[in-house]
């Protein structure tokens, strides 16, 4: 029987552009890159929608596990489906990569042996955004911050890194999920003379702030605007007219050099002319990387192990610079500060990123120590 | 001006009255439907509710039944003040009314919609737990008050097929079947064959035996044949008291509602 | 300078239009909801989905025929409105019959059925959609800086909601559409064409909810999910106004916005859920809602 | 009359016990092999939305009372009992109860709200209430937001059964879904049960024999939450986690679908409808197409051509088959 | 009995002008059940006809079927020599024919004056306004009040008085009198005969037996969903113990 790669995401939902088809497509890329095949088996891509629904998410990765020889699951976006997921795989010793999941407590206190975290992270996104501004000389704070759980952490983590490179946080506002109309706190922020006014939420409540922002006119009153958890999709979704001069964090952007641009590519190619988001790039390492490891342990079935090889293996290649996969399941690559251009300097379609500086992966990512996985062993 | 019911006492007898309501008044926005009405009812009787339509017969129905509330006046049964009280909590206490619209329970047959009066009073309607065989002693009362309306052999059919005249007939069954202390009927025999309402007259008299009823009537003849005492109202105030006699010979009375037409029709 | 509750004063008069602003969407939406419950006793839960379908009509038009903001905001309407039609005219009318709740199923799988096709084909993070030049740009009125594409916003869902109000209240085809929903065969058997009526109405509903969503163009993101982001709140809003008057629709619809303004304010936290709050004080109050006639 | 008409066609005449004590035989029957042929994770699934949405019936179809927001006592029930688990440490029947007392908590809250006005009202009114719960979740710090309460050990039943071994976990879920079943049978065709059909008929009248409705409609939906929640407690048991799916307004969407699709005010109904939506489910997770279309189109298909639902059109063909 | 065909017992009406409104064995259904087993009956024009029996013999039941408010119904009914069994409802009112429900049907969101400005007119020759509060003074008073807040009886009122402005030739009335006082039933009886001076023609369904007796031409008798006997207002005498028999007046 072919041993099956399952990539498992969001076909219908709201994570359909950030992952969806693209995933699949990059899955299906990697395998047929390395050949098809994997210890003299066949190597073939499944594809299941998860519908964000975590009940379905997990039935599904166990009926593949148990039925359908699936000896990894791959992608998953929205966090509580991962977490649901990473049950499955750890009971399973099966190996999970992720891409799209952003959620720290995935390689922290529910970290598993059987995956990795490849792209990246809420911390890293934050982190990086914070740090580099506030280095580049916007010291004074002001946070737009979602009012649950995920935004919380978003601001606490960049507030951290902002502190540490000097800066101060002026003040915060709390916006409810999926609020309408941003016009209040734009004004409070606008009132609070920060010099950079962060928005701690995701993609809808993101755009829909930056959108109204350009109204008021923002950045033109000399406010920077910092976006700590922004992708690709995003970004095109607001248009550059509205995204111009936006500062955000990215693993991955198509136009760096040769090597991103020649895969990019043939991504473009299969995806109807799509650039690739760094989810998609991430799931075409994560799986590349786990079939070197796989072939190399001479075992597939079992996710630690193959896990195991991968510490000790070179990870890196197009998506991965100075990368290696930490004990917590956690990959350490390097991360890019990328200004949005405006439209007259943006070319072709897709050219929306100038890339500012390069964050090394040590300083990007939560450091090791105070992890709260169990399986770091301090 | 209004006639003071002390003046009608002699003639209502000893029997005291179980239903009195004291300058019962109801106003529609600026419009008085109902003004300073005094109404006795007592055990034992029929008593009439007649006058020209928009009198406020209907209004002083639903102001004793407490479906509306009274923008003034008191309403006191067996002794206790019921001004206050909700309908439910009032027709528990055993007054118990009829619709002008017939209203019955359409999709149940005849027999379950009396079985729904006999629950209550039986305490057989909070009991999640028991199967609705423990409903069956019910049946046969059930069946004995369709019988009265003559509605027996019909029992197992969907109340919402019936026409009108049977609608209001099993109406009639299911409010006997709380055995209320005072009983309205707004407009019993509206649209009613005149066989049926031969029945339905008779019927209503003897029910009155063992309760005091108040019923809202056009049909002279039948008023004159039951009612024992009957009240007149026009533009919401009482214009006469008494027995038909009394009552039908009042010029204003004549003049104010039979018009020309002598009683019945 | 004057603070009301720590509050430095211009910054409340900014959220007190602010509130208005949203105030215009809750209004129009619940408007059409109003008129189409009003008159077919429908509870139209696809009026998020085609308040989207309003704004991608809009986007649409901008990107395929290049037509722009001003003739969007007369075609888009029509466009949504002749789709409401069309579903009235081949589904919707034949659970006229039946209990309300059919309606309301009927409209919520709808709603399910369009967002669903419009993720699948565009995608979740939505479109791009610029203001017209002549909107650009903000006016500093002392106390804020009012954009003035959100002048434009309130202004205009102010006159189309009283209009809409005067045809419905003072009008006789108000009056017929009034009975129509009370007794329509009767009012067909006086010699009224009820069915046209009734499709006309649907499409007349929908097509406010059109309108809303091509004004919301420029302010919210364009995408699949608009609707059904906002639909709930109006529900809770047309609740509060009290479904009988459509007056009471469109002044809740603005009180509410500006409600919400102020708890962005004083407690943001509270900002989404304020109206729901509202809501259930009010049912605890008046249970036929604010302007409601009493049932 | 504002009474609710449900097309509830399929709607067992009374006293017709004997026809639904065989389809209990049956269904027990066929719990008791199932997982022989069925994955019994899925079968599992299947019973907790299936009780879920007989609960739900209990409300809609007997009652005549649409909630739209049943998804807060199946979450509500969901997180607290995923809480009482990991936080709390507490036997698997402990954390259930708990779950179930939070879904009557809320159940009394928005169902004394909820019952002051009818029909449609009703409706919108239990589903902003719901939202409104929803946001509360959203924010509360013990659910973790997207992430949801997630991964703890389904522990041992009266400290005695270990649910983790999967067979003890599918038929521990099997019995209490029946008995749930039975219960609703029973509050159905009980005295009680008439009085809830009255009100549904004609509710002045009611009232003018003396009922006070509020109360028999509080009750009846205050018992539909409690059972809605244990269906939400044994999901949670189930797959070991709570999260916000449960208490978004698309669930409440989705058990209204399974009773309509399975036939409203029928007893086998819901079950039914459960079964279907959740094999729709699967079937088009792999599929490739796009969930939400076919949900929505079936939901108009079912309104407009199949009201009665499965199992109610069968009934009604059976009937119509009888001289 | 005798001269149960209905239509010998038309022959002479109308001077041998054909019916205005000309119904031949109409049969209709609520769902499954029967209601009616083949009606004929004829109206001629400024003729006032009159309906008669017992409870649930399905006298609404015919005047419902002749509208086209039950659609499930077979037979032949022709109004002005066209037949009107394939119309649409509303296309029946515009050929002529004003309905006025037994359950009156009164807007309860329309006030008074609403409900009366409702129906559209049909045809010239119908009531002014003026005309029509000149005969309902109450409706005048509360003119601005909600339809259904009236009293049974000014319902009724209104429910007769809203017809008339259409212009429409021929009303079909259900029980008129149902429920009201007697001033009011003779005001009605006046207001019939006005109706009739104006050339209208009426079928009237009436329990009121003696009400009818004053007002009507001709008499249909039905029971069980069919017409058992007809005459005309001269044979009345003659019929009253039969009458008596068939209805228990
Ligand atoms: N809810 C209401 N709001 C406003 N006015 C009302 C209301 N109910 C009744 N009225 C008015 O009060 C007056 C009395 O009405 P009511 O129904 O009591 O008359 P009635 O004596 O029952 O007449 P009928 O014999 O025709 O039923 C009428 O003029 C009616 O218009
Ligand atoms: N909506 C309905 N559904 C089923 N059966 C009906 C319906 N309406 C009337 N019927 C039945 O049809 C028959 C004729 O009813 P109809 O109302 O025409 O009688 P009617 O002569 O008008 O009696 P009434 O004098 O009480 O108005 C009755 O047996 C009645 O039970
Ligand atoms: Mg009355
Ligand atoms: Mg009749």
């Amino acid at each position: 029987e072919p041993y099956r790669i399952g990539v498992l995401t969001d076909m219908s939902g709201m994570n359909f552009d950030l992952a969806g088809q693209g995933s699949v497509v990059a899955a299906q890329m990697a395998v047929e890159d390395f050949g098809g095949k994997l210890l003299g088996e066949t190597v073939e891509v499944i594809v299941g929608d998860h519908q964000n629904k975590p009940d379905v998410g997990s039935t599904l990765a166990r009926t593949w596990i148990d039925s359908q020889n699936v000896v990894a699951v791959v992608d998953v976006p929205t966090s509580s489906v991962a977490m649901a997921v990473q049950e499955i795989t750890r009971q399973t010793d099966t190996a999970f990569l992720i891409s799209t999941a952003g959620s720290s407590a995935l390689t922290g206190e529910a970290c598993s042996p059987s995956t990795a975290q490849w792209t990246w992270d809420t911390f890293a996104m934050a982190n990086g955004t914070g740090r580099a501004m506030t280095l580049e000389g916007a010291k004074k704070w002001y946070f737009i911050t979602v009012d649950y759980t995920f935004g919380h952490a978003l601001e606490a983590d960049t507030t951290q890194a902002v502190l540490a490179a000097g800066g101060e946080v002026v003040g915060s506002v709390r916006h409810p999920r999926e609020t309408t109309d941003f016009s209040s706190y734009i004004l409070q922020a606008q009132a609070s003379g920060a010099d950079v006014i962060a928005l701690a939420n995701s993609s809808g409540d993101t755009m829909t702030a930056l959108k109204q922002m350009q109204e008021y006119g923002i950045t033109e009153a000399g406010q920077k605007i910092a976006g700590m958890l922004l992708f690709l999709t995003d970004v095109q979704g607001v248009g550059l007219d509205i995204a111009r001069g936006l500062t955000l964090t990215t693993a991955f952007y198509w136009d760096m050099d040769d090597q991103t641009r020649e895969w990019s590519a043939r991504y473009s190619e299969r995806m109807d002319g799509k650039k690739p988001t760094m989810v998609h790039a991430g799931v075409y390492s994560a799986v590349t990387n786990y079939l070197k490891a796989a072939e190399k342990a001479g075992e597939a079935r079992s996710g630690s192990k193959v896990m195991e090889t991968m510490r000790g293996m070179d990870i890196n290649d197009f998506f991965n610079r100075n990368a290696y996969l930490r004990e917590d399941g956690r990959v350490i690559h390097d991360m890019f500060l990328v200004r949005v251009k405006a439209p007259e300097d943006s070319g072709a379609a897709g050219d929306l990123y100038e890339v500012l500086a390069t964050i090394p992966g040590k300083e990007a990512f939560a450091s090791v120590e105070n992890s709260a996985c169990p399986l770091v062993k301090k | 001006m209004t006639i003071h019911p002390a003046a009608v006492r002699s003639d209502a007898g000893a029997t005291r009255a179980v239903l009195s309501a004291r300058g019962l008044t109801r106003r529609f926005g600026p419009f008085l439907a109902v003004n300073n009405v005094d109404i006795d009812i007592h055990h034992g009787r029929v008593h009439a509710l007649i006058g020209p339509n928009g009198a406020g017969k209907s209004t002083v129905f639903n102001l004793l039944t407490k479906f509306y509330t009274p923008t003034a006046g008191r309403i006191v049964l067996d002794g206790t003040d019921i001004t206050a009280m909700d309908p439910a909590r009032v027709a528990r206490m055993g007054m118990v009314r009829s619709f002008q619209i017939s209203a019955t329970f359409g999709d149940m047959s005849l027999l379950d919609n009396v079985c729904i009066a006999l629950q209550r009073p039986n305490h057989l309607s909070v009991q999640f737990w028991r199967p609705l065989s423990s409903l069956d002693r019910l049946r046969p009362r059930a069946m004995e008050l369709l019988d009265r309306v003559g509605l027996a052999d019909m029992a197992q059919r969907r109340a919402a097929d019936l026409s009108y005249g049977r609608k209001r007939a099993l109406e009639i069954a299911t409010t006997l079947a709380l055995e209320p202390r005072v009983l309205l009927l707004d407009e019993p025999l509206a649209g009613m064959g005149h066989e049926d309402v031969e029945n339905m007259a008779s019927l209503i008299s003897t029910v009155a035996r063992d309760c005091a009823l108040l019923m809202v009537e056009h049909n002279l003849k039948v008023v004159a044949d039951i009612g024992d005492e009957i009240t007149v109202l026009q533009r919401g105030e009482v214009l006469a008291r008494g027995d038909y006699a009394t009552v039908s010979t009042d010029p204003r009375v004549r003049e104010a509602y039979m018009g020309s037409e002598d009683g019945g029709h | 300078m004057t603070m009301i509750f720590g509050v430095p004063l211009p910054a409340l008069m900014g959220q007190l239009l602010v509130g208005l602003i949203n105030g215009s969407f809750y209004a129009l939406l619940s408007l059409g909801l109003a008129v189409i419950f009003g008159l077919l006793r429908v509870i139209n839960f696809a009026h998020g989905a085609f308040y989207m379908l309003g704004a991608f009509a809009a986007w649409m038009l901008l990107a395929y025929a290049g037509i722009g903001y001003w003739g969007a905001l007369m075609l888009a309407p029509l466009i949504v409105g002749v789709a409401g039609m069309a579903i009235e005219r081949l589904m919707l009318r034949r659970l006229y019959g039946l209990d309300h709740l059919y309606g309301l199923l009927f409209t919520f799988g709808l709603a399910l059925l369009l967002e669903g096709t419009f993720r699948h084909f565009f995608g979740t993070s939505g479109q791009p959609y610029a203001a017209p030049e002549a909107l650009r740009g903000a006016t500093n009125l002392g106390f804020m800086v009012l954009p003035n594409y959100r002048g434009w916003v309130v202004a205009a869902s102010l006159v189309i909601c009283l209009g809409t109000w005067a045809v419905i209240e003072k009008t006789s085809i108000g009056a017929y559409l009034r009975a129509a929903t009370e007794n329509a065969t009767l009012v067909q058997a006086f010699g009224v064409n009820v069915p046209v009526l009734l499709t006309v109405t649907y499409g007349f509903g929908c097509a406010l909810a059109g309108i809303a969503g091509v004004l919301a163009a420029p302010v919210f993101q364009v995408s699949p999910l608009m609707g059904s982001n906002l639909i709930i709140v109006v529900f809770a809003v047309v609740v509060i106004g009290g479904m009988g008057s459509i007056l009471g629709a469109i002044v809740t619809g603005y009180m509410l916005g500006i409600v919400e303004g102020l708890c962005k304010v004083f407690y943001p936290e509270a900002a989404n859920i304020v109206v729901f709050v509202i809501m259930a004080i009010v049912l605890l109050l008046r249970p036929a809602g604010l302007f409601g006639k009493d049932s | 009359m504002s009474a609710t008409r449900i097309d509830t066609a399929g709607m067992p005449a009374r006293r017709s016990a004997a026809p639904a004590l065989i389809l209990l035989a049956a269904l027990v029957a066929a719990l008791l092999i199932a997982p022989v042929w069925i994955y019994p994770v899925f079968m599992m699934k299947l019973l907790c939305f299936a009780l879920f949405a007989a609960a739900f019936n209990l409300l809609l179809g007997y009652t005549g009372l649409l909630s739209f927001g049943h998804a807060a006592f199946f979450g509500g029930a969901a997180y607290v009992t995923a809480h009482a688990m990991k936080v709390w440490q507490v036997t698997p029947e402990v954390a259930i109860l708990a779950g179930i007392a939070t879904a009557v908590v809320l159940g009394l809250v928005i169902g004394a709200i909820a019952i002051r006005r009818q029909g449609i009202y009703f409706a919108m009114i239990t589903l902003a209430l719901s939202q409104m719960f929803y946001f509360f979740c959203l924010q509360a710090p013990f659910t973790n937001g997207e992430d949801g309460i997630q991964g703890f050990s389904r522990g041992r039943l009266f400290g005695l059964i270990d649910l983790n071994d999967t067979m003890n976990l599918y038929y521990f879920i099997a019995a209490v879904t029946v008995l749930g079943l039975l219960a609703i049978w029973r509050i159905v065709h009980s005295p009680f049960g008439q009085i809830l059909k009255a009100i549904r008929e004609n509710e002045p009248r009611t009232i003018s024999l003396g009922y006070s409705v509020q109360r028999y409609k509080l009750a009846a939906f205050v018992m539909s939450a409690a059972l809605a929640g244990l269906a939400g407690s044994l999901k949670a048991l189930l797959f070991q986690f709570a999260t916000l799916t449960d208490v978004a307004w698309n669930m409440s969407g989705e058990v209204i679908l399974m009773t309509l699709l399975g036939g409203i005010g029928t007893m086998a109904g819901p079950v039914v409808g459960a079964a279907i939506l959740v094999g729709l489910q699967n079937f088009f997770a792999t599929s490739g197409f796009p969930v939400t279309i076919v949900l929505g189109a079936t939901f108009m298909i079912c309104v407009l051509l199949f009201r009665r639902g499965v199992v109610g059109e069968l009934a009604h063909w059976l009937e119509s088959r009888k001289p | 009995m005798a001269g149960t065909d209905p239509v010998s017992a038309a022959a002479p009406r109308g001077a041998g002008k054909a019916a205005q409104l000309q119904v031949r064995n109409l049969e209709a259904w609520y769902g499954e059940s029967h209601a009616l087993h083949g009606v004929d009956l004829d109206v001629f024009a400024g003729e006032t006809v009159t309906l008669l029996g017992r409870n649930g013999v399905g006298k609404t039941t015919t005047l419902r079927a002749i509208m086209g408010i039950i659609r499930k119904r077979r037979g032949e009914v022709e109004f002005e020599q066209r037949s009107i069994m394939r119309l649409p409802l509303h296309r029946v009112a515009r050929a002529g024919l004003g309905f006025v429900p037994e359950e009156r049907g009164i807007f309860a969101s329309l006030s008074v004056e609403e409900n009366l400005m409702l129906p559209p007119v049909v045809a010239k020759g119908g009531m002014s306004v003026e005309e029509i509060y000149g005969i309902f003074p109450n409706l005048l008073e509360r003119r601005t009040s909600p339809g259904t807040k009236l009293s049974g009886g000014e319902q009724q009122m209104l429910a007769i008085a809203r017809i008339l402005r259409t212009g429409v030739r021929m009303i079909l009335l259900d029980e008129p009198t149902e429920g009201l006082a007697p001033v009011i039933v003779e005001r009605i009886g006046e207001m019939l005969k006005v109706l009739k001076s104006h050339g209208l023609s009426v079928l009237l369904v009436e329990q009121n037996f003696r009400f009818a007796a004053r007002i009507a031409d001709h008499f249909y008798v039905m029971d069980h969903g069919r017409m058992i006997d007809s005459f005309s207002v001269a044979d009345l005498p003659a019929r009253t113990e039969a009458l008596n028999t068939a209805l228990g007046v």
